[in-house]
């Protein structure tokens, strides 16, 4: 055990890359600072990605290990796909914190712990017989103690603040050190303190921040010169912005109902970890936002398919739970073609499952859990920022063809964050609807069909003229009327499979990242980063390894077959028990392997490079 | 814009009924018919919104913009539609299956909320479409197929569920009675909320004769007490009869030697405790009260809803792509 | 056009088996006319199979094409699995009847028509311009006209019936012809009458009944003798019973009760085709059963959970649109791993599709259509009858793996009626559930394992010393209690998947009939029959052709592959866009063909058979 | 078989208590473990239901059967397990999300069908574990993370549901009045129906102060009414008040000078009216209502339900499995 930690190399030496991990009790504010030394890290121009990680109660009984929550975040000079396997820096500011974060933690790792959290009565509430900054338990660490509780209490309170209230503070002396050891400006911090805190809190804050800066600096704890991590430079000219995943996908909502510039509804019922994104659009109410929080689920789908039927853009949003309440209304959205999009930010399950975690496991749900065959169109973003496009594109998409999409986000991209480098607003698409108008002399059909895309007409009430119904029972090819003649359902059943099919044509070529041979990497959603950077170790190490991403689960893009044909192996790694990888061997006959982890955890990039090594 | 004249026929779609002869639900049809032809409404801008159920077929018949969603849940789609369309006249058209069973959640928070939408409860107390099992408005006791051996629920009483749920504007009619059924339904256009009317409808398949104490023409004007707001509330064609409140319960008078009209009670659909009393009464010598029971202006739904909007175009003008995309804090690179 | 047909062979020929269709309007009594044919003929020891086919409106407007209804039989003298692809003779009540149903008919085939409602009202309302019967439309069928509507109205009147009431009669004036026709016994049906009508009604239909047999015997309408369909000699020795599916499914369901000696708890909300289960099981009262038609399927399904917490059979019934408001909860019975039957009698989708018609469209919905992976084992009957023992084994497995279970039954099977042999009531196996029972100085463990079958124990309310909380987060192994550790997640995920695929023990090794070479005809469900008959007819013409049917859909049987492997090619009829077949390919990478129907109908043999002759 | 004596830790499980500190929740639960020691049930029997939510949380700190289900539909696994178990001890704990949004549906027809369980709505009129979102009790204009700009719905007053709904039992209690609380629950077990219990709890975190004005020892003894049937409405401590009915309204009086005890108001639990009226007050110059509201005598479900179990097999004798195969008609193949 020490007490001041060696750094290696010399004084401001330069470093390509950092992982970091703030832990602490639910109520300590880590989610918090996490979140400032991200968009600290963010102005500063690294490359950066996060994974906030918190426990399902509100807050669990201080000090247990139950209530620990933990951010990490990796900030890089050059472009980088995850929050870090394991870290370089632990900050622990309780026994619970350390014990429960170590094994994230690389060996030899920098630990920074508040020792003023140790007395026997914390210990207990952690599980633990004995301190382990006594035990032998950290040996292996390079270990800074600092007495974090106190240093704060003294530095505030002669603000006039009381125990309690002064106890809030030592996050922000915690990231002061940090943002010493890391070099970091912590002007857009203060200015955040500024505008979110009032008065002597403010100001506590602030001191709180600017004291842990003095003390690393001025105590020498860390035994030497902070370190650098330049900004990465092998970013695009542009402006960017730091952004999570949950408000990527609001902006993009919010610019896409500009675009197209119709009334945008968002009917949901909250529900982790989807929440964020009503609470993200809420405000947006001048771009012509409104958002409805229902009864349930169902009523949120129900409403929104109304408002599209009404000629809003109708967007749901929930976690797999919601999702199978939504499964009734979801088929009639198909069946009565109408525009909706449908976020399902993915969480652990079955059931109530592990509701703060991430997961992947809803894309068979979302494929087929519907009574009757109900085709679906289905795609994911892949990282946090990437979700703005795909909710354009989802818009886009429904309004083309006439159709439900569904977007699948999960736990992990919705409150990740990453640098954004912000659209060219010119290239986004537009995409005004066309509603359908009455035509003198002709008798308005309302199943009549797009040649190219399938998609029916969009006649809104109001539309002088075309007065006709819509509704959940088989409908006539061209009339739109009831009907139980046989064949016109087989060909309805397939018009409506067909016309999700179509939809290829939208789908850019496959890429293939790395080679187009040997082992496919093949991957959806968040799994993206992960994949990508163990490819890329793999192909270091002179394996043939190509990495192919899908935007698209439904339909599959057009070339997915020739392109995987190339390969003589496919792996499929996936946050559930092998689902993607059954839509793939029943579709193209390959064998197709799974690597499966369903942990609430992302994978870690050595996970999957691991995995690579024995298949090639 | 000017509305044309419309004439009922102008609200039948081509489409055949395919309800049962004799059933209740053909009256109701045509009274909304009816009734759609004089509201000045633009036939466009009415839109017809049910579950599923016999009755919900209903927009089928209607020469306007339809959907039939799916069960229970006509309410939430009617909600989307109107909070995102308030200038559309919006009707939600239900059985007692479909907005007291499965739908009843919906119900109650569309009547909190108060959309200004109109609601038609087609109550025959029994599952038409899926062929007679007993329904949340059934009586104890009732053998149905599902209750070989008689319910053993107690009923809701439509009325009063309403009325705790918060409902604005709730009123009770009788499928054949067509002049005061329409003028319900006028009544409920007219109100700026959730006009809600329970419609007494005869299944004559499945549960004939449910409300034959007071549906005909006779029965009625023995047994019904036609509700009008100021005025007493007295009925009966050979016996004139008329309530008196006691306390806090109604009495049942005969009008002439010791009682007089002017003895009894006066409706006052502003009052919330005189609706509840109301909502309590039928039958057991006390009479089928029909009409609006109760009333209140509230603020609309949809009207705060756009409200919002609007207050938010005002104070921040209208949401600028660039201001949006960029968030807080950004940097450049380059 | 002839009034009077000529009927070959000679006087009382023998015939092997035929199909009769009854159509006329919704109000015309046509199910229960086809019914009393159907038992009439199971007493007299025939094999039959029925398909009764009715509009999704309990009444259409009289004299439509919409408001036909139709009831369809097939009875032999040897086994036989379908209602038949084509009518020999079909009774026609009304013109929209006839012009709707012909196509059913057989070239030649006879017709007999109630002329009395062809005046141009009726024909107008069949939106016909002419007469079917004077425009030559009926010229390649032999026709036997009858004035029903007459002769019934003076057989009964008398009996002081009002017009409208005398017209009700007029089926089983049609009846007693087809029983004259056909040599039937009249006394089971008369018998029936005076059972369900009372006073003047019982007699007016016996009279009509009689003066139909009478009629076509003494008017030679037929001019001919009736015909023979002798008692099917292939039958087992043994009691048998005419039994629809929903009825089976029912008595296999209280007869599980009466076995496992638990209370049955139905908890249900009325859908079509399933709310006839709820029908037959209510007045099961003695039996131990109790019904519950609850406010809606979700609630159905929660008070099963419950019953089945607190000790009982929980039992759920519905249909597709049912199942999918069930999900989310299906998915805490299988966290929660409690015993609980999900019957889902299958309907025409999506949506609400086409609510009367047969599809078996659900399968992926029921396999996949849940929040997170949350296997759930899969079985579906394959005729009426065998809805029985499908249900008796659901209850065991469900009791022995502690498991939710589904059973796929579809309308086909639920309305369609055949004759059962009656269980050796001794082979029914006994299964009494174990419930879990304090032991001294252990500690309970709500989530210890069986090994053989990892079933949880089943510790009900009310048992001593057994407090516990179970619900919807993830549990810890062993204790159950809620645990958010990352590797016990996944080894809870893995755990229950491979309890239901421990399932497998249960499942007899696969039955390959016919060849075992060349093309594998593979069902599920209601498909067998049609499937079977099509197998026979290509063995006949000398192909090479096995037809595999599956009992269970999930898990799979352990020998599939084997078996599937025998075969050079695959083909999977469904009604559906190709469900099972997915599951195939995927499974087993074996290049399966779909052979899909949705129609709304089922399989008619020559379908199959057309596509086992292109195949082979 | 002989009760136990029970202490309250015999009903405190194993598992650490997860509410935020300071959270209304802790006093709910120590009164619950306090109750349930003195009710004279065996241990064994008591079957504790809740949905999602913060409060939902409640089984795993009970030493009872627990079931922590899906979110809103508590009272239909309730349910299920009482009909087929009726002599368990039934409890099902729900929030105001949980039960009056997501299950709303579920909790009027559980009123309705009057089954004997108890049911604790633990009213924050907040959304506790989802962070902070409003209600259906939330105030109108309630600024939360989803309604930035303030929420537009009427809340849902829980009572007045209750009553429309058709409640037999129908009562409200605060957090922290361990006694009263204590009191109203062992209320609600003696009632053979469903005991429906509105309890007022602080959420410190995401609504801290909603029930502020009569939360305080102090504020209760100022500003709450506690019903007892039979007393006459009055309360104060500082100024002594009282309620007297005028016509069909309440008016509040100081008591003294011109009003005594004798002209107030007379609380009677069986009157319906009365209970409404009681329902709508709350605040402004009035004071909250606690304890039992309402109280009928109906039937319960779940002893209608086993008794046509009892008559079916008084009168048919115990199912015989080979009648049940045979069912009507059979045949003879040799
Ligand atoms: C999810 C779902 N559950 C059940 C059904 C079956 N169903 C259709 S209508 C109906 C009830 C009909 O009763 P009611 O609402 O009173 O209407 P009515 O037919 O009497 O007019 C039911 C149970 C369905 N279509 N969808
Ligand atoms: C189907 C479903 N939808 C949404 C959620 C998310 N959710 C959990 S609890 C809750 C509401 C909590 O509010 P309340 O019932 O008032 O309980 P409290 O936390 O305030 O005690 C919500 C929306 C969920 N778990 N399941
Ligand atoms: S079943 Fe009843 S409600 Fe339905 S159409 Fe026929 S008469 Fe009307
Ligand atoms: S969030 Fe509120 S209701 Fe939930 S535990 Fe914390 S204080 Fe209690
Ligand atoms: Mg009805
Ligand atoms: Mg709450």
């Amino acid at each position: 055990m020490s007490t001041t930690a060696r750094i290696e190399p010399g004084p401001n030496a330069s470093l390509d890359s950092v992982v970091i991990r703030f832990a602490g009790d639910s109520g300590d504010g880590m989610q918090l600072i996490g979140n400032q030394f991200t968009r600290t890290s963010a102005l500063a121009g690294n490359d950066l990605a996060t994974l906030p990680d918190f426990p399902a109660e509100i807050r669990a009984p201080a000090g247990t290990r139950a209530g620990v929550s933990g951010f990490q975040l990796q900030f890089a000079n050059h472009d980088i796909f995850t929050p870090g396997d394991i870290a370089d820096v632990l900050v622990a500011m309780n026994p619970a914190a350390l014990v429960a974060n170590l094994g994230r933690l690389k060996d030899g790792g920098l630990i920074i712990v508040n020792n003023d959290k140790f007395a026997s009565r914390d210990l207990k509430l952690a599980n633990l017989e004995q301190s382990p900054l006594e035990d032998g338990t950290v040996e292996n660490y390079r270990v800074v103690e600092v007495g974090i509780t106190k240093l704060t209490k003294d530095t505030v309170e002669p603000l006039g603040l009381t125990t309690k209230e002064a106890d809030r503070c030592k996050n922000f002396f915690a990231l002061g050190m940090m943002y010493w050891l890391y070099s970091r400006n912590m002007g857009p911090t203060e200015d955040w303190v500024r505008s979110k805190f009032k008065g002597k809190y403010a100001d506590a804050n602030l001191a709180a921040l600017r004291a842990g800066w003095s003390y690393a600096e001025t105590v020498e704890i860390f035994a030497g010169q902070p370190y650098m991590v330049p900004r990465a430079d092998d970013f695009d000219a542009g402006e960017y912005r730091n952004i999570m995943g949950n408000a990527a996908l609001a902006v993009g909502l919010a610019a896409a109902a500009t675009k197209a510039d119709r009334p945008l509804f968002y009917g949901t019922y909250p529900i982790t970890p989807a929440s964020d994104i009503l609470h993200a659009l809420a405000p947006f109410k001048n771009y012509g936002v409104v958002t409805y929080q229902a009864e349930d689920e169902i009523a949120a789908v129900c409403a929104a398919i109304g408002a599209s039927w009404g000629g809003s853009i109708g967007v749901t949003g929930t976690s797999g739970p919601g999702i199978a309440l939504k499964a009734e209304a979801m088929g009639l959205a198909n069946i009565v073609e109408l525009p909706l999009i449908v976020v399902n930010v993915q969480r652990g399950g079955p059931s109530t499952g592990l509701p703060t975690k991430t997961e992947q496991s809803d894309l068979l749900q979302v494929m087929y859990g519907r009574n009757g065959d109900s085709p679906m169109p289905i795609l994911a973003p892949k990282t946090p920022a990437d979700c703005f496009e795909v909710a354009i594109e989802a818009v886009k998409i429904a309004f083309k063809y006439m159709t439900p999409v569904v977007i699948m986000s999960d736990g992990y991209i919705a409150n990740g964050a990453e640098p954004w480098k912000l659209p060219d607003l010119d290239t986004i698409p537009e995409m005004k609807p066309t509603f359908a108008k009455a035509v003198e002399g002709e008798e308005f059909q309302a199943y009549s069909r797009n040649p190219e895309t399938l998609a029916r007409p969009w006649a809104i009430p109001g539309t002088p003229g075309l007065e006709h119904r819509v509704g959940g029972l088989e409908k006539q090819h061209l009339t739109g009327h009831v009907s139980y003649d046989p064949p016109n359902h087989q060909f309805m059943q397939e018009l409506r499979r067909d016309k999700v099919n179509k939809i290829r044509q939208d789908i850019p070529a496959t890429e293939i990242h790395g080679d187009d041979s040997g082992l496919c990497v093949l991957t959806w959603g968040s799994t993206y980063g992960a994949a990508r950077t163990a490819v890329n170790g793999a192909r270091k190490q002179g394996k043939k390894v190509g990495h192919v991403h899908l935007r698209w689960l439904n339909p599959l893009p057009a070339d997915l077959g020739d392109v995987l044909a190339k390969y003589d192996r496919v792996l499929v790694p996936e946050l559930n028990l092998g689902q993607l990888v059954k839509l793939i061997r029943a579709e193209y006959l390959i064998d197709a392997q799974s690597l499966s982890k369903v942990q609430g955890q992302p994978f870690t990039t050595n996970e999957i490079l691991s995995r690579i090594l024995e298949e090639v | 814009m000017t509305v044309p004249v419309y004439k009922k026929k102008d609200f039948v779609s081509d489409q055949v009924v395919r309800w049962c002869p004799g059933c209740g639900d053909y009256s109701i049809l045509s009274q909304v018919q009816s009734t759609f032809a004089g509201l000045g409404v633009l036939r466009e801008n009415f839109a017809v919104i049910s579950g599923i159920g016999c009755s919900s077929r209903f927009p089928y018949y209607m020469e306007t913009y339809g959907f039939h969603t799916i069960h229970g849940r006509a309410p939430a789609f009617a909600s989307g539609l109107k909070a995102t369309r308030p200038e559309l006249s919006v009707w939600v058209i239900s059985g007692d299956g479909d907005m007291l069973s499965i739908g009843g959640n919906h119900i109650i928070h569309a009547l909190r909320r108060n959309f200004d939408i109109n609601v038609l409860l087609f109550n025959n107390r029994i599952y038409g479409l899926t062929k007679g099992q007993y329904s949340p408005t059934s009586e104890v006791g009732k053998k149905t197929k599902s209750t070989p051996f008689g319910s053993i629920d107690q009923p809701f009483n439509p009325i009063q569920l309403a009325l705790g749920a918060g409902g604005t504007l709730i009123a009770r009619a009788i499928d054949v009675d067509a002049k005061h059924l329409q003028s319900m339904l006028e009544t409920s256009h007219a109100h700026k909320g959730t006009g809600f009317i329970e419609i007494y409808q005869n299944c004559n398949i499945f549960n004939d004769g449910a409300f034959d104490e007071y549906r005909g023409k006779g029965e009625r004007e023995e047994n019904a007490l036609y509700l009008e707001h100021g005025k007493p509330m007295v009925w009966g064609k050979t016996v004139r009869k008329g309530l008196i409140l006691e306390g806090t319960t109604f009495k049942v008078v005969e009008l002439g030697e010791a009682y007089s009209e002017d003895d009894c009670c006066i409706h006052d659909e502003g009052n919330y405790i005189q609706a509840q009393l109301l909502s309590q009464i039928n039958g057991n010598g006390f009479p089928v009260p029909l009409g609006v029971m109760y009333r209140e202006q509230r603020p609309t739904y949809e009207t705060a809803f756009q409200d919002q909007v609007t207050a938010a175009r005002g104070k921040l003008g209208n949401g600028d792509l660039e201001a949006l995309v960029k968030g807080g804090d950004t940097w450049r690179v380059s």
